[in-house]
Protein backbone atom coordinates (compact mmCIF):
# COMPACT_ATOMS: atom_id res chain seq x y z
CA UNK A 1 0.00 0.00 0.00
CA UNK A 2 1.27 3.11 -1.20
CA UNK A 3 1.32 7.02 0.62
CA UNK A 4 2.67 10.01 -0.73
CA UNK A 5 4.97 11.80 1.60
CA UNK A 6 5.89 15.78 1.26
CA UNK A 7 8.65 17.76 2.96
CA UNK A 8 9.11 21.77 3.55
CA UNK A 9 11.63 23.77 3.72
CA UNK A 10 13.98 22.05 6.53
CA UNK A 11 12.72 18.79 5.84
CA UNK A 12 12.71 18.82 1.92
CA UNK A 13 16.45 20.22 2.61
CA UNK A 14 17.92 17.43 4.96
CA UNK A 15 16.23 15.07 2.48
CA UNK A 16 17.13 16.22 -0.23
CA UNK A 17 13.38 15.51 -1.51
CA UNK A 18 10.47 17.54 -1.98
CA UNK A 19 8.00 14.57 -1.70
CA UNK A 20 8.49 10.75 -1.98
CA UNK A 21 6.22 7.53 -1.99
CA UNK A 22 6.66 5.00 0.50
CA UNK A 23 5.31 1.29 1.10
CA UNK A 24 3.19 0.58 4.28
CA UNK A 25 1.55 -2.44 5.77
CA UNK A 26 -2.35 -2.52 5.41
CA UNK A 27 -2.99 -1.58 9.31
CA UNK A 28 -1.11 1.08 9.54
CA UNK A 29 -1.34 4.17 11.85
CA UNK A 30 0.03 7.57 11.40
CA UNK A 31 3.03 6.79 14.06
CA UNK A 32 3.91 3.45 12.34
CA UNK A 33 4.21 5.66 9.47
CA UNK A 34 5.98 8.04 10.69
CA UNK A 35 8.89 6.04 12.36
CA UNK A 36 9.47 4.09 8.93
CA UNK A 37 10.12 7.44 7.11
CA UNK A 38 12.48 8.39 9.93
CA UNK A 39 14.12 5.17 9.23
CA UNK A 40 14.31 5.87 5.26
CA UNK A 41 15.48 9.39 5.76
CA UNK A 42 18.24 9.43 9.03
CA UNK A 43 18.86 12.63 7.82
CA UNK A 44 15.77 14.38 9.64
CA UNK A 45 16.77 12.51 12.86
CA UNK A 46 19.91 13.33 12.76
CA UNK A 47 19.39 16.93 12.55
CA UNK A 48 16.24 17.04 14.54
CA UNK A 49 14.49 15.95 17.47
CA UNK A 50 11.57 13.48 16.48
CA UNK A 51 9.42 15.63 18.92
CA UNK A 52 10.45 18.38 17.42
CA UNK A 53 8.97 17.57 14.04
CA UNK A 54 5.13 18.03 12.71
CA UNK A 55 2.92 15.47 10.57
CA UNK A 56 0.31 15.93 8.78
CA UNK A 57 -2.54 13.26 6.95
CA UNK A 58 -4.48 14.92 4.15
CA UNK A 59 -3.47 18.39 5.12
CA UNK A 60 -4.66 18.06 8.45
CA UNK A 61 -2.50 17.93 11.55
CA UNK A 62 -1.67 14.71 13.07
CA UNK A 63 -2.26 13.44 16.50
CA UNK A 64 0.00 10.07 15.62
CA UNK A 65 -2.98 7.63 16.16
CA UNK A 66 -4.90 7.63 12.44
CA UNK A 67 -5.21 4.68 10.33
CA UNK A 68 -3.30 5.36 7.00
CA UNK A 69 -5.12 4.33 3.73
CA UNK A 70 -4.04 3.95 0.42
CA UNK A 71 -3.71 6.94 -1.73
CA UNK A 72 -3.39 9.26 2.17
CA UNK A 73 -1.38 12.38 1.40
CA UNK A 74 1.55 13.13 4.33
CA UNK A 75 3.87 15.70 5.05
CA UNK A 76 6.50 16.08 7.69
CA UNK A 77 8.22 19.42 8.24
CA UNK A 78 9.35 22.05 11.51
CA UNK A 79 7.37 24.08 13.43
CA UNK A 80 6.09 26.93 11.01
CA UNK A 81 7.93 30.62 11.02
CA UNK A 82 5.45 31.89 8.60
CA UNK A 83 4.12 36.03 9.07
CA UNK B 1 -17.61 33.69 6.61
CA UNK B 2 -18.60 35.08 2.95
CA UNK B 3 -17.03 38.29 3.48
CA UNK B 4 -13.92 37.14 5.13
CA UNK B 5 -10.81 36.00 2.49
CA UNK B 6 -7.69 34.45 2.41
CA UNK B 7 -4.95 34.04 0.12
CA UNK B 8 -1.43 33.12 -0.37
CA UNK B 9 0.50 34.77 -3.59
CA UNK B 10 3.55 35.22 -4.86
CA UNK B 11 3.02 38.65 -6.05
CA UNK B 12 3.84 41.82 -4.22
CA UNK B 13 0.86 42.77 -1.27
CA UNK B 14 -1.08 46.21 -1.58
CA UNK B 15 -2.04 46.58 2.37
CA UNK B 16 -4.04 49.45 1.28
CA UNK B 17 -5.98 47.36 -1.27
CA UNK B 18 -6.49 44.58 1.57
CA UNK B 19 -7.44 46.93 4.27
CA UNK B 20 -10.03 48.68 2.09
CA UNK B 21 -11.37 45.55 -0.09
CA UNK B 22 -14.32 45.06 2.00
CA UNK B 23 -15.98 48.19 4.13
CA UNK B 24 -19.43 47.36 5.41
CA UNK B 25 -21.97 49.34 6.99
CA UNK B 26 -22.23 48.58 10.08
CA UNK B 27 -18.13 48.65 10.41
CA UNK B 28 -16.41 51.67 11.63
CA UNK B 29 -12.89 50.78 12.17
CA UNK B 30 -10.32 48.24 10.66
CA UNK B 31 -7.21 47.16 12.28
CA UNK B 32 -4.76 45.95 9.89
CA UNK B 33 -1.22 43.99 10.96
CA UNK B 34 1.16 44.46 8.09
CA UNK B 35 4.33 42.33 8.21
CA UNK B 36 7.51 42.54 6.45
CA UNK B 37 11.22 41.85 6.21
CA UNK B 38 13.20 43.66 8.49
CA UNK B 39 17.05 44.24 7.86
CA UNK B 40 18.77 43.42 11.15
CA UNK B 41 17.28 40.62 13.42
CA UNK B 42 19.22 40.28 16.60
CA UNK B 43 21.91 42.07 15.15
CA UNK B 44 22.48 40.24 11.87
CA UNK B 45 22.23 41.18 8.30
CA UNK B 46 19.61 39.90 6.63
CA UNK B 47 20.17 40.32 2.64
CA UNK B 48 16.69 38.67 2.01
CA UNK B 49 13.94 36.44 2.50
CA UNK B 50 12.26 32.90 1.09
CA UNK B 51 8.68 32.25 1.99
CA UNK B 52 7.43 27.94 1.28
CA UNK B 53 4.02 26.92 2.07
CA UNK B 54 2.50 23.61 2.04
CA UNK B 55 -0.44 25.40 0.31
CA UNK B 56 -3.11 23.76 0.33
CA UNK B 57 -3.05 23.23 4.01
CA UNK B 58 -1.86 26.31 5.01
CA UNK B 59 -4.85 27.59 3.29
CA UNK B 60 -7.25 25.29 5.39
CA UNK B 61 -5.82 26.60 8.19
CA UNK B 62 -6.21 30.16 7.44
CA UNK B 63 -9.65 28.79 7.59
CA UNK B 64 -10.14 27.36 10.20
CA UNK B 65 -8.48 30.67 12.13
CA UNK B 66 -11.06 32.60 10.52
CA UNK B 67 -13.64 30.57 11.87
CA UNK B 68 -12.58 30.76 15.88
CA UNK B 69 -11.89 34.13 15.16
CA UNK B 70 -15.26 34.84 14.34
CA UNK B 71 -16.23 33.10 17.16
CA UNK B 72 -14.26 34.64 19.55
CA UNK B 73 -14.45 38.57 18.65
CA UNK B 74 -17.21 40.52 17.84
CA UNK B 75 -15.75 41.64 14.12
CA UNK B 76 -17.55 41.92 11.30
CA UNK B 77 -14.91 40.21 8.06
CA UNK B 78 -11.34 38.98 8.04
CA UNK B 79 -8.62 39.20 5.38
CA UNK B 80 -5.61 37.81 5.62
CA UNK B 81 -2.69 37.45 2.18
CA UNK B 82 0.34 35.76 2.91
CA UNK B 83 2.96 36.09 0.18
CA UNK B 84 5.56 33.48 -0.70
CA UNK B 85 8.53 33.01 -2.52
CA UNK B 86 11.56 35.62 -2.46
CA UNK B 87 10.77 38.46 -0.41
CA UNK B 88 13.81 41.48 -0.52
CA UNK B 89 13.94 44.21 2.63
CA UNK B 90 10.83 46.15 3.95
CA UNK B 91 8.70 43.97 1.45
CA UNK B 92 5.42 43.02 3.20
CA UNK B 93 5.06 39.17 3.92
CA UNK B 94 1.63 39.08 5.37
CA UNK B 95 -1.79 41.28 5.61
CA UNK B 96 -3.80 40.48 8.52
CA UNK B 97 -7.34 42.81 8.09
CA UNK B 98 -9.85 43.04 10.41
CA UNK B 99 -13.18 45.07 10.62
CA UNK B 100 -15.96 45.58 12.76
CA UNK B 101 -18.24 48.13 14.09
CA UNK B 102 -15.84 48.83 17.17
CA UNK B 103 -12.73 49.27 17.18
CA UNK B 104 -11.71 46.76 20.38
CA UNK B 105 -12.62 43.81 18.96
CA UNK B 106 -10.53 44.36 16.06
CA UNK B 107 -7.62 44.98 17.92
CA UNK B 108 -7.73 42.32 19.54
CA UNK B 109 -8.52 39.46 16.47
CA UNK B 110 -6.01 40.86 14.53
CA UNK B 111 -3.30 40.87 17.54
CA UNK B 112 -4.85 37.10 18.15
CA UNK B 113 -4.90 36.23 14.09
CA UNK B 114 -1.26 36.73 13.30
CA UNK B 115 -0.30 35.08 17.11
CA UNK B 116 -2.26 32.10 16.01
CA UNK B 117 -1.02 31.87 12.05
CA UNK B 118 2.45 32.11 12.87
CA UNK B 119 2.51 28.77 15.14
CA UNK B 120 -0.48 26.89 13.24
CA UNK B 121 -0.38 27.81 9.21
CA UNK B 122 2.49 25.96 7.18
CA UNK B 123 4.71 28.19 5.99
CA UNK B 124 8.55 28.45 6.33
CA UNK B 125 10.55 31.42 6.08
CA UNK B 126 14.52 30.94 5.36
CA UNK B 127 16.74 34.10 6.33
CA UNK B 128 19.71 34.36 3.53
CA UNK B 129 22.58 36.60 5.19
CA UNK B 130 25.63 37.55 2.86
CA UNK B 131 27.50 34.29 4.07
CA UNK B 132 24.74 31.87 4.59
CA UNK B 133 21.27 30.79 4.60
CA UNK B 134 18.97 29.00 7.40
CA UNK B 135 15.26 28.08 7.70
CA UNK B 136 13.67 29.52 10.61
CA UNK B 137 12.20 27.15 13.24
CA UNK B 138 9.12 28.54 15.28
CA UNK B 139 8.09 27.92 18.47
CA UNK B 140 5.83 24.45 17.79
CA UNK C 1 9.81 62.39 16.24
CA UNK C 2 11.98 63.22 12.61
CA UNK C 3 10.50 59.87 11.36
CA UNK C 4 6.98 60.62 12.96
CA UNK C 5 4.10 62.33 10.80
CA UNK C 6 0.61 63.96 11.34
CA UNK C 7 -1.22 65.94 9.04
CA UNK C 8 -4.92 67.03 9.01
CA UNK C 9 -6.66 67.38 5.33
CA UNK C 10 -9.74 68.10 3.28
CA UNK C 11 -8.58 65.28 0.50
CA UNK C 12 -9.55 61.69 0.55
CA UNK C 13 -7.08 59.51 2.92
CA UNK C 14 -5.13 56.54 1.11
CA UNK C 15 -4.32 54.07 3.84
CA UNK C 16 -2.31 52.36 2.06
CA UNK C 17 -0.23 54.85 1.26
CA UNK C 18 -0.10 56.30 5.13
CA UNK C 19 0.68 52.53 6.46
CA UNK C 20 4.01 52.14 4.13
CA UNK C 21 5.08 55.66 4.13
CA UNK C 22 7.84 54.95 6.40
CA UNK C 23 9.50 51.61 7.24
CA UNK C 24 12.88 51.61 8.40
CA UNK C 25 15.34 48.81 8.48
CA UNK C 26 15.00 47.66 12.14
CA UNK C 27 11.18 47.49 11.60
CA UNK C 28 9.50 44.27 11.56
CA UNK C 29 5.74 44.89 11.56
CA UNK C 30 3.06 47.89 11.19
CA UNK C 31 0.12 47.99 13.27
CA UNK C 32 -3.01 50.78 11.21
CA UNK C 33 -6.28 52.04 12.52
CA UNK C 34 -8.46 53.12 9.32
CA UNK C 35 -11.58 54.44 10.89
CA UNK C 36 -14.34 55.18 8.52
CA UNK C 37 -18.12 56.87 8.29
CA UNK C 38 -20.15 54.06 9.83
CA UNK C 39 -24.09 53.90 8.07
CA UNK C 40 -25.35 52.56 11.29
CA UNK C 41 -25.00 54.15 14.58
CA UNK C 42 -27.27 52.84 17.54
CA UNK C 43 -29.75 51.74 15.03
CA UNK C 44 -29.87 55.09 13.53
CA UNK C 45 -28.65 55.69 9.47
CA UNK C 46 -26.10 58.33 8.93
CA UNK C 47 -26.45 60.28 5.50
CA UNK C 48 -23.26 61.57 5.58
CA UNK C 49 -20.75 63.46 8.54
CA UNK C 50 -19.13 66.83 8.51
CA UNK C 51 -15.48 66.78 10.44
CA UNK C 52 -14.57 70.37 12.01
CA UNK C 53 -11.19 71.11 13.52
CA UNK C 54 -9.37 74.08 15.52
CA UNK C 55 -6.72 73.15 13.23
CA UNK C 56 -3.22 74.48 14.98
CA UNK C 57 -4.12 73.45 18.32
CA UNK C 58 -5.38 69.40 16.73
CA UNK C 59 -1.86 69.74 14.89
CA UNK C 60 -0.35 70.61 18.48
CA UNK C 61 -2.75 67.78 20.72
CA UNK C 62 -1.39 65.34 17.67
CA UNK C 63 2.26 66.28 18.68
CA UNK C 64 1.84 65.90 22.07
CA UNK C 65 0.22 62.67 21.73
CA UNK C 66 3.13 61.22 19.58
CA UNK C 67 5.51 62.43 21.78
CA UNK C 68 3.83 60.55 24.57
CA UNK C 69 3.60 57.30 22.65
CA UNK C 70 7.37 57.66 21.71
CA UNK C 71 7.84 57.65 25.47
CA UNK C 72 5.62 55.11 26.46
CA UNK C 73 6.24 52.15 23.83
CA UNK C 74 8.91 50.61 22.27
CA UNK C 75 8.24 51.77 19.02
CA UNK C 76 9.92 53.46 16.01
CA UNK C 77 7.98 55.78 13.88
CA UNK C 78 4.28 56.79 14.10
CA UNK C 79 1.79 58.68 11.24
CA UNK C 80 -1.47 60.08 12.07
CA UNK C 81 -3.85 61.87 9.40
CA UNK C 82 -7.03 63.40 9.56
CA UNK C 83 -9.49 64.46 7.81
CA UNK C 84 -11.99 67.09 8.15
CA UNK C 85 -14.78 68.03 6.11
CA UNK C 86 -17.58 66.43 4.80
CA UNK C 87 -17.27 62.37 4.36
CA UNK C 88 -19.32 60.11 3.07
CA UNK C 89 -20.03 55.90 4.40
CA UNK C 90 -17.52 54.19 4.24
CA UNK C 91 -14.67 57.06 3.85
CA UNK C 92 -11.78 57.42 6.02
CA UNK C 93 -11.69 59.99 8.65
CA UNK C 94 -8.75 58.93 10.80
CA UNK C 95 -5.60 56.31 9.74
CA UNK C 96 -3.34 56.10 12.51
CA UNK C 97 -0.25 53.92 11.67
CA UNK C 98 2.71 52.55 14.54
CA UNK C 99 5.64 50.86 13.27
CA UNK C 100 7.95 48.52 15.29
CA UNK C 101 10.67 46.11 15.83
CA UNK C 102 8.13 43.74 17.44
CA UNK C 103 4.45 43.25 16.72
CA UNK C 104 3.20 43.84 20.36
CA UNK C 105 4.05 47.40 20.78
CA UNK C 106 2.91 48.25 17.82
CA UNK C 107 -0.84 46.99 18.49
CA UNK C 108 -0.82 48.30 22.14
CA UNK C 109 0.37 51.82 21.11
CA UNK C 110 -1.85 52.33 17.94
CA UNK C 111 -4.75 51.42 20.36
CA UNK C 112 -3.65 54.14 22.99
CA UNK C 113 -3.14 56.65 20.26
CA UNK C 114 -6.55 56.24 19.12
CA UNK C 115 -8.07 56.39 22.50
CA UNK C 116 -6.36 59.50 23.44
CA UNK C 117 -6.93 61.02 20.09
CA UNK C 118 -10.80 60.98 20.48
CA UNK C 119 -10.62 62.61 23.98
CA UNK C 120 -7.95 65.36 23.85
CA UNK C 121 -7.67 66.31 19.96
CA UNK C 122 -9.77 68.96 19.18
CA UNK C 123 -11.79 67.70 16.48
CA UNK C 124 -15.67 67.06 16.48
CA UNK C 125 -17.66 65.14 14.12
CA UNK C 126 -21.68 66.13 13.29
CA UNK C 127 -23.94 63.52 12.23
CA UNK C 128 -26.19 64.16 9.48
CA UNK C 129 -29.43 62.05 9.37
CA UNK C 130 -32.55 62.19 6.76
CA UNK C 131 -34.23 64.29 9.43
CA UNK C 132 -31.82 66.60 11.13
CA UNK C 133 -28.21 67.11 12.03
CA UNK C 134 -26.00 66.61 15.50
CA UNK C 135 -22.70 67.68 16.98
CA UNK C 136 -21.43 64.60 18.63
CA UNK C 137 -19.94 65.20 21.83
CA UNK C 138 -17.28 63.11 23.33
CA UNK C 139 -16.83 61.66 27.18
CA UNK C 140 -14.84 64.83 28.18
CA UNK D 1 -7.73 94.93 26.87
CA UNK D 2 -9.07 92.86 23.79
CA UNK D 3 -8.79 89.04 23.30
CA UNK D 4 -10.75 86.92 20.62
CA UNK D 5 -12.55 84.03 21.36
CA UNK D 6 -12.86 80.94 18.85
CA UNK D 7 -16.07 78.70 18.23
CA UNK D 8 -16.47 75.36 17.12
CA UNK D 9 -18.76 72.68 16.16
CA UNK D 10 -21.62 73.03 18.74
CA UNK D 11 -20.47 76.19 20.23
CA UNK D 12 -20.06 78.04 16.55
CA UNK D 13 -23.74 77.07 16.10
CA UNK D 14 -25.16 77.98 19.58
CA UNK D 15 -23.50 81.18 19.41
CA UNK D 16 -23.94 81.61 15.49
CA UNK D 17 -20.12 83.26 15.62
CA UNK D 18 -16.94 81.69 14.72
CA UNK D 19 -15.44 84.31 16.09
CA UNK D 20 -15.69 86.94 18.54
CA UNK D 21 -13.13 90.28 19.98
CA UNK D 22 -14.05 90.67 23.97
CA UNK D 23 -13.01 93.66 26.03
CA UNK D 24 -11.39 92.26 29.60
CA UNK D 25 -9.70 93.66 32.47
CA UNK D 26 -6.28 94.39 33.00
CA UNK D 27 -6.06 91.56 35.84
CA UNK D 28 -8.20 88.83 34.35
CA UNK D 29 -7.73 84.93 34.11
CA UNK D 30 -9.03 82.54 32.35
CA UNK D 31 -11.54 81.69 34.74
CA UNK D 32 -12.65 85.79 34.86
CA UNK D 33 -12.37 85.63 30.84
CA UNK D 34 -14.62 82.53 30.76
CA UNK D 35 -17.59 83.84 33.22
CA UNK D 36 -16.96 86.82 30.76
CA UNK D 37 -17.86 85.22 27.63
CA UNK D 38 -20.70 83.27 29.31
CA UNK D 39 -22.62 86.62 30.43
CA UNK D 40 -22.07 87.62 26.54
CA UNK D 41 -23.12 84.37 24.56
CA UNK D 42 -26.03 83.10 27.30
CA UNK D 43 -27.00 80.19 24.79
CA UNK D 44 -24.00 78.37 25.41
CA UNK D 45 -25.25 78.28 29.27
CA UNK D 46 -28.59 77.68 28.28
CA UNK D 47 -27.45 74.45 26.57
CA UNK D 48 -24.48 73.22 28.44
CA UNK D 49 -23.08 72.66 31.74
CA UNK D 50 -20.80 74.96 32.21
CA UNK D 51 -18.28 72.36 33.16
CA UNK D 52 -19.06 70.17 30.05
CA UNK D 53 -16.98 73.10 28.07
CA UNK D 54 -13.94 73.04 26.98
CA UNK D 55 -11.34 76.60 27.12
CA UNK D 56 -8.18 76.82 25.63
CA UNK D 57 -5.91 79.79 25.39
CA UNK D 58 -2.97 80.13 22.49
CA UNK D 59 -4.00 76.57 21.86
CA UNK D 60 -3.55 75.00 24.92
CA UNK D 61 -6.59 73.77 27.05
CA UNK D 62 -6.21 75.84 30.06
CA UNK D 63 -6.99 74.99 34.00
CA UNK D 64 -8.61 78.23 34.54
CA UNK D 65 -6.01 80.17 36.37
CA UNK D 66 -3.99 81.67 33.58
CA UNK D 67 -3.47 85.11 33.27
CA UNK D 68 -4.81 86.16 30.22
CA UNK D 69 -2.61 89.03 27.80
CA UNK D 70 -3.67 91.15 25.34
CA UNK D 71 -3.82 89.65 21.75
CA UNK D 72 -4.22 86.21 23.57
CA UNK D 73 -6.21 83.47 21.31
CA UNK D 74 -9.03 81.68 23.73
CA UNK D 75 -11.73 79.10 22.19
CA UNK D 76 -14.88 77.44 23.26
CA UNK D 77 -15.94 73.95 22.48
CA UNK D 78 -17.80 70.86 23.78
CA UNK D 79 -16.01 67.84 24.71
CA UNK D 80 -13.79 66.76 21.58
CA UNK D 81 -15.37 63.93 18.91
CA UNK D 82 -12.80 63.21 16.79
CA UNK D 83 -11.78 59.89 15.23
Amino acid sequence: MKVKVLFFGATADLTRKRQAEIEITEDAVAANVLEQIFAEFPSLVKHHDKKSLLFSINQEYSSGDEKIKEGDELAIFTAVSGG
Amino acid sequence: MEQDFYEITNDPLDVGEIARRIILPECGATVTLDGYVRKFTKGRETEHLVYEAYEPMALKEMEKLIQRAQENFEITNIGIVHRIGRLEIGETSVVISVASPHRRAAFEACEWLIKELKSTVPIWKKEVYADGEVWVEGEA
